[in-house]
């Protein structure tokens, strides 16, 4: 279900108008925000990927699966263009293009994931699973780039 | 039962203390005490004083002006009396101050009755206790 | 005792100014009480004065009242100088301009 | 026999009745973020609500009279307002939070989205506080409320490496990912969420509302020393669960539907039952505790009658207060407030609104004049003081610690 509600998000505009609708001209704090970003993006694919495996073992029921799943593409989505709005301090940075990429592969795979629960197709269950997964690799190893400045500065 | 101690202390032992009716039934707090002189100068307690007539002047201030102000501008009559119940009545003070009387019979209960008469018992079931 | 608006609330004397011989010491804070004999009556008795203000209603007063250890320290040390004056050394009892009442005691 | 019942019902009740949607959430959250770096939080938070739910059962079986009339009594009608006022504002949020968290359980149960189910849950729970009889609510609720043990089952089923967890309980440290101001916020978190001021509220005033008198008391204790405990011990399962499941995969909790899913990994379907019928228990029963605490704290300072003992049109303004409550509590649902949020909040205003409930029971457990031979003993003053300092401290540094991590992020 959608919690966003319009005095939250009236709210969550005033702060960003605030603070963030400007371009970043702090690094430091658009690393910060990046890096919080792409963690929290694993946090969800992590969600959806327990669900998805216990849907497939049978160890849930699909209106509950059903639920949780489509939160967390709900959460996942708010998470992204959240992001979105915000403008890099450097233009030429990859890393906003880069925590982009990989958050919008991650929507695209959750909601495979969701639509396949939904039809209750096993076999597109089971590819989305491995999408899951292949993009869950992807955001570790972006949140390890990331984190380390050599391999910011490696790009 | 417990009766009227010998001694009492009026803020540590009557002063916002629930007042309880023949039945047991809660009346109201003690917001004040009626305190009448008589003819040798003694200061006797003449009635508990109950309700915003009563707690406003005690709380003093803009909110207890306040307070005053909005319980003269809902009574009818010119000049307001608060709740009232007559010392005479009370027969009991522990944990809370005993009456003699029943609550209904104490003409104190303007807002108790108003919700009682427009809300509550227009809807199913006001009249039984709770009993599944 | 003159002077006394009539009829009084207990809310007039609670906090009310105890003067002796033009020099303040302290409020009121507390009223005691007695019955009448046999009959259910009640009538002022004494006066509590105190220099602190708050706490009277908390109980430190009384014996009857016990700790915890902290809190009790804590009370009876700010209600140390609280005296009970009895009510025949009340001489007036009057309210003053902008709210509140001074009780003044006799001249000993 | 039938004493033994009465006995082995209460404590039942007490274990199912002492979680709330506050424990579920807080205990989930911060097992996935802190593992059992702050169980010892639980523990002082559990042993902190049975030293004052004692003591406020006793002075309600003793002197008949509940909290929010001692509050008015001891601290006065200014402070005591200011007093009402927090709390009411406390137990409100808690019980949108409740509200909100039966909805959440059957839309997980249903699939069908939450909004639609709430005006039909504070439809349902103004019906309890209306007509239910008040020992018949607490039965049911608690005893199904006992459905969480899942959590306990699954722990086990997870087959975790107890003597780490052990020692990882025993040595609290903040971990690495985290800041200490962090770790505090959510140490106050927790706290609030053991002891928050309605369970006091409801627990005294249910013991007038059940006629306890002095010869009530070792069953009451027994309730509470039993219970409450053993409902901790499933808050910590809930936290302990969370962690091997949830923290592991780097998942931060924020919905209920991931609270539920470290039990759908250890047990699957028939774990997921029991999970839902918990949640639904809990937060339906706390639902109704908050609802009534609201009434029963508004019309303790007014000397209003209250109570589900006497007939709705006898208590008009207390029902009135609830009806209220409940009106107001769907539809702030209804604009789209996050319940998991709202439930976040709460527990932190918990422990802001605390010391002032809990200074006048302490103050009232030792007065001879009520309590007679019931006055506090020893290691309840002593124990009741220092859970005074410990609520001080939590109340303050609250609010600083809530500004200062942005509410925990």
């Amino acid at each position: 279900m959608r919690w966003t509600a319009p005095g939250v998000g009236a709210i969550a505009l005033a702060l960003l108008l605030c603070s963030c609708a400007a371009p970043r001209d702090d690094p430091e704090a658009y690393l910060g925000d990046s890096l919080s970003t792409v963690e929290t993006v694993a946090s969800y694919v992590a969600t959806a990927q327990l669900t998805a495996s216990a849907v497939r073992d049978g160890r849930v029921f699909v209106p509950s699966a059903n639920v949780v799943l489509s939160e967390t593409m709900q959460s996942l989505s708010d998470t992204v263009s959240t992001y979105g709005l915000v403008e890099p301090p450097d233009e030429r940075s990859p890393m906003r293009a880069q925590v982009l990429d990989v958050s919008r592969r991650a929507e695209d795979s959750v909601f495979s994931t969701l639509t396949a629960v939904r039809r209750g197709d096993t076999a597109a269950l089971d590819a989305s699973i491995d999408r899951l997964t292949a993009v869950d690799a992807d955001l570790s190893s972006l949140a390890t780039r990331l984190e380390d400045p050599s391999g910011r500065r490696g790009e | 039962m417990t009766g009227i101690p010998r001694t009492l202390e009026a803020k540590l032992q009557l002063l916002d203390h629930q007042v309880i009716d023949v039945h047991g039934e809660m009346v109201c707090m003690v917001d004040d005490l009626e305190l009448r002189p008589d003819r040798r100068g003694h200061l006797h307690v003449t009635a508990i004083l109950t309700g915003p007539g009563a707690l406003g002047p005690r709380w003093g201030g803009r909110f207890g002006s306040w307070i005053t102000a909005v319980w003269r501008r809902l009574r009818e009559d010119a000049d307001p009396v608060p709740g009232r119940i007559a010392w005479n009545v009370v027969t009991g003070v522990d944990s809370g101050i005993r009456l003699n009387c029943a609550r209904a019979d104490l003409a104190i209960e303007g807002l108790e009755t108003w919700t009682a008469a427009h809300i509550v018992t227009r809807i199913p079931g006001a009249g039984h206790e709770s009993d599944a | 005792m003159s002077q006394t608006p009539d009829p009084l609330r207990l809310s007039d004397l609670l906090g009310a100014r105890v003067v002796e011989e033009s020099s303040t010491l302290g409020t009121v804070v507390d009223v005691r009480l007695e019955r009448i004999s046999t009959s259910d009556e009640i009538v002022v008795t004494a006066l509590r004065s105190s220099t602190a203000r708050y706490g009277t209603s908390l109980g430190y007063g009384r014996k009857q009242q016990r700790g915890p250890w902290i809190i009790s320290r804590l009370l009876r040390r700010l209600h140390r100088d609280d005296r009970w004056i009895p009510w025949t050394a009340v001489d007036t009892i009057s309210e003053v301009a902008g709210g509140g009442c001074v009780v003044t005691l006799t001249n000993r | 026999m039938k004493k033994m019942f009465a006995l082995a019902l209460g404590i039942l009740t007490a274990i199912g009745g002492f979680v709330d949607i506050g424990d579920l959430v807080t205990n989930a959250v911060v097992g996935s973020r802190f593992g059992l770096s702050l169980a010892w939080v639980v523990v002082l938070g559990v042993v902190g609500i049975c030293v004052f739910a004692e003591m406020s059962g006793r002075v309600a079986a003793v002197s008949g009279r509940a909290t929010f009339s001692l509050v008015r009594q001891r601290l006065g009608p200014r402070l005591g307002f200011v007093n009402l006022c927090g709390s009411v504002a406390v137990t409100a949020l808690t019980y949108i939070a409740e509200i909100g968290g039966v909805a959440l359980a059957l839309e997980l149960a249903s699939s069908i989205n939450a909004y639609l189910w709430i005006p039909v849950v504070g439809l349902l729970v103004w019906i309890v506080l209306w007509r239910v009889k008040f020992d018949i609510m607490e039965n049911v609720f608690g005893l199904a409320g006992l459905a969480l043990v899942v959590f306990g089952v699954s722990l086990w089923a997870l087959k975790p490496d107890f003597a780490s967890l052990a020692t990882q309980a025993l040595h609290p440290s903040v971990p690495a990912t985290e800041g200490t101001p962090t770790y505090l916020y959510y140490a106050v978190a927790l706290f609030g969420a053991a002891m928050t001021p309605y369970e006091v509220f409801f627990f005294s005033s249910g013991g007038i509302e059940e006629k306890w008198t002095a010869k009530d008391i070792p069953v009451m204790r027994s309730n509470v020393f039993v219970g409450f405990p053993l409902g901790g011990l499933i808050s910590l399962a809930i936290a302990a669960t969370s962690m091997l499941v949830l923290g592991s995969s780097g998942i931060d909790v924020e919905s209920l539907g991931q609270v539920a899913l470290p039990v759908v990994v250890a047990l699957g379907k028939v774990g997921l039952i029991f999970a839902l019928v918990g949640f639904f228990a809990a937060t339906f029963g706390a639902a109704c505790e908050t609802g009534l605490s609201v009434g029963y704290s508004i019309s303790q300072y007014f000397g209003w009658q209250w109570g589900k003992f006497v007939a709705p049109r006898r208590a008009a303004r207390f029902h009135v207060v609830m009806l209220i409550a409940t009106i107001m509590a769907v539809g702030v649902l209804l604009t789209t407030a996050d319940p998991i949020k709202v439930t976040e909040y709460s527990v932190v205003f918990s422990a802001v609104a605390l010391p002032l409930t809990y200074l006048p029971i302490l103050v009232v457990a030792n007065d001879t004049r009520y309590m007679g031979a019931h006055v506090n003993g020893r290691l309840a003053n002593v124990l009741g003081s220092f859970y005074l300092v410990v609520i001080l401290i939590a109340s303050l540094a609250a609010i600083p610690l809530m500004v200062l991590t942005k509410a925990g992020q």
